[in-house]
């Protein structure tokens, strides 16, 4: 028996019992039908066909105008039927994209990955998840010897023409010579790099810091990017990382400042996209302070459990929906 | 019944006239409610399309008999401006996001054989068929 | 009033004069005014219910257990009205993600673009057409001095994560010193960037050859990659240009064979991918003897015009659909 | 009526009992059908993830009265797994793809108001709520 036999029959049988009991159970069996019957991709005017032929059986006097009026709701969802059968291809096509886009995504995970250097006297943690499935943010760890540098950028906007971009700082990065690892002249070399190659459509907002561990000092410049926090255990008080520099990709000639820290026992840097700070949830942008409140909230965790619970509930104010590409860094001198 | 009938297509009321002619011999052939009600909405946006974007033309209607099947076979046909890029309206999505209506994938969906002939600035025919099971 | 009170009532009118007349114009109506409600986003689930509502109205007598049944027909097109709801919103996310690959396709058009090198004993013509909106194919013309370099490179795969492994190395071409640029050197720095970088899903073929304009030599080497043609004016005949090489990628210490050729005047390079020769007509793959046989027609012309008509051609024995990306090159000495 | 009752989900029989449940106090709330389908609708989505997904759990039904606005809020709690990825379940096209149904993209949308708390290995609690219009 093919499907739609099974269907009238059924629904034959699911409706005569509803109309007999009025019964709940009834309802529910015709739900979990009906799922079967979009599986099968019958569309919504025969339901309404067969809805008409089973009500002509079950009550012979039924009025001929009211049967007839089934011809007028058949009509009516004629183009319901339509708009549902375009679902499904659409559906089918998107899938075949974003599986694309998947592999994509895929090979730009493997190619920014960057562990997070493990040091006696730091306790860092790092988070970095994409708004859509390609990530337009960028970080990036280096250990050597006694410096740890840290690079943190997002390009303005999102999805595959922000990674297509990305994926050339990352091998620009990699590219630097080790005499060049000054914050100032990375951003100045990358600023000549987008200029010459990204075409006048893109900027990128970039932070550049290098720790070094054995005098504690944070040396750091910044290209347009969202501030960071520096959090003085000692006063147990916020304070604004901040730095001056346009985004990188506007003007050839740009020169940086360059900004120095001296990092004491139990302090912390806190370094971020604007995706962390532009949350938009039902009451609005969440403000800064929302942030270094959460940092309060978590402070006795680890830097890494701290950036994801921190990330977690921000995601759950924005009801799991990101709205941009969000990072976040947090970076402790032990005590 | 003829062999082939045909409506010009002039004003709004003949889509309505086509759709009559569709439904009519689709219920003398022996299609079930279901699909007469398909070929209707088929001829409508055919017979639509022409009313819009040509101005006028013909919807001919005939029988089919091959193989021992029946079937119903319906020709739109203009002398509008053609259709500059057909992988364009074929694709879904395309007509019905501004609330067009079914638009040629809907056609095509709707019957059992679709096809379409078009140049620009000469007109567009477009033949569909739709088999009795 | 909103349209789901303008809905009712006009529906009420239709379906009342569909039960008096029984006529396709008011059938018409309603498929007329179905749209509007589908624009409006009115689910079907709605629309049963107005249907039963009007019913009640139009008919006072109807029977209970009738009106009754649509409580259980609304039931069952509840899961149709959600399937239809996640059809527009699905619509909308594939508006977005193709606009985005739209963006994604001109930045790297913008960045690939690659100027036909101009010159007074040479004639060359190029194109690269994608398959998809996005080229995985690669050709780059660098022009200094008396030597003019000539890449092509093909990525294996299509689309997007092909078009993110390509920037990649457009940027590893542009960073190669000028004492790197001998061609198996170049491919063997290549090989090593893509082995390290894209990770072990990403192959790419690539043919590399400098041309000396004053000795008229073209010094060459490939990885991989679809063969080139080399036609002698003299003999008029075609002949392969054979090379050995695995693709990069595969393996970090490869190393590549060189080769060298002596130009005549008349003679011509073709160097492609293999999107011209694995071009699929109804009739199966074409030839390479159809290529040449297409060179052969058209060699009366310029080389650009070459190579657009033979183009052409092949988009149209395709029946205007690439499987490929397509990439053609010709180089000719002038007489 | 009480301010709050709730439904032990164990079976697939206490599904019914919970979309019966939810019906009773939409209706009495005064809710028109097609808002009592839905509610019913998402209760019936809710109370099937927990039987499918968790074993058993509870779905709580509470009238709301808030700002001199009526409305109707749903809990439905579990022990169970939890939910690895979030934004993948409330994705579109995710769980309709097999047949699954609705799945909570679509109880989001048969609500007004949608929350879920998540943690892997503890359980999961949603809650939704829908307003009288
Ligand atoms: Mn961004
Ligand atoms: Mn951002
Ligand atoms: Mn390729
Ligand atoms: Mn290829």
């Amino acid at each position: 028996m093919d499907f739609k036999a099974i269907l009238e029959a059924s629904y034959r049988e699911m409706l005569r019992r509803y109309i007999e009991e009025s019964s709940e159970v009834a309802l529910y069996q015709g739900q979990m039908f009906s799922r079967k019957s979009i599986e099968h991709k019958v569309s919504p005017e025969e339901i309404i066909h067969i809805h008409c032929k089973v009500l002509k059986d079950l009550f012979p006097d039924i009025q001929k105008e009211v049967l007839s009026s089934f011809d007028f709701l058949m009509e009516f969802m004629m183009d319901y039927g339509l708009a549902y059968q375009e679902h499904q291809s659409l559906r089918n096509r998107q899938f075949e994209i974003i599986s694309e886009i998947e592999t994509a995504a895929s090979i730009q995970e493997n190619l920014l990955e960057t562990p997070v250097p493990d040091h006696d006297e730091l306790d860092i943690g790092a988070i970095s998840v994409p708004a859509k499935k390609m990530n337009g943010d960028f970080h990036q760890f280096v250990h050597e010897r006694e410096r740890i540098s840290i690079a943190i950028a997002d390009i303005i906007g999102k999805g595959i023409p922000a990674a297509l971009c990305m994926s050339m700082i990352k091998y620009a990065m990699d590219s630097l010579s080790e005499s060049t690892k000054i914050p100032k002249d990375v951003l100045e070399y990358l600023n000549k790099v987008v200029e010459g190659n990204v075409g006048s459509s893109m900027f990128i907002t970039m932070f550049y810091g290098i720790y070094d561990s054995v005098k504690h000092l944070f040396t750091y410049a910044a290209a347009g990017h969202e501030q960071g926090f520096y959090y003085h255990s000692l006063t147990d008080t916020f304070e604004d990382l901040i730095t001056e520099g346009i985004v990188l990709g506007v003007d050839q000639d740009v020169t940086y400042k360059q900004y120095e820290k001296r990092v004491e026992p139990g302090d912390m840097l806190v370094l971020l996209s604007d995706g962390v700070t532009e949350s938009k949830t039902d009451e609005g942008f969440i403000e800064r302070s929302a942030i270094t409140d959460l940092i309060q909230t978590y402070m006795h965790l680890s830097s890494q459990e701290m950036v994801e619970n921190i990330y977690h509930d921000i995601e759950r104010m924005q009801n799991f929906e990101l709205r941009d590409d969000f990072t976040l860094i947090i970076l402790r001198r032990k005590q | 019944m003829e062999n082939e009938s045909y409506v010009k297509i002039i004003s709004e009321w003949d889509i309505v006239e086509a759709r009559q002619l569709g439904r009519n011999i689709a219920k003398e052939l022996g299609f079930g409610t279901v699909d007469q009600a398909r070929i209707t909405t088929a001829i409508s946006e055919l017979a639509r399309n022409i009313y819009l974007y040509a101005g006028e033309g013909e919807i001919h209607i005939e029988c089919l008999h091959k193989f021992g099947r029946i079937g119903l076979k319906v020709t739109a046909m203009d002398q509008g401006p053609g259709i500059r890029d057909i992988r364009k309206v074929m694709e879904d999505g395309y007509s019905t996001s501004g609330g067009l209506g079914a638009g040629l994938p809907g056609v095509r969906r709707l019957m059992d054989n679709f096809d379409l002939i078009s140049s620009p600035g000469k007109g567009t025919t477009i033949q569909v068929e739709k088999w009795l099971r």
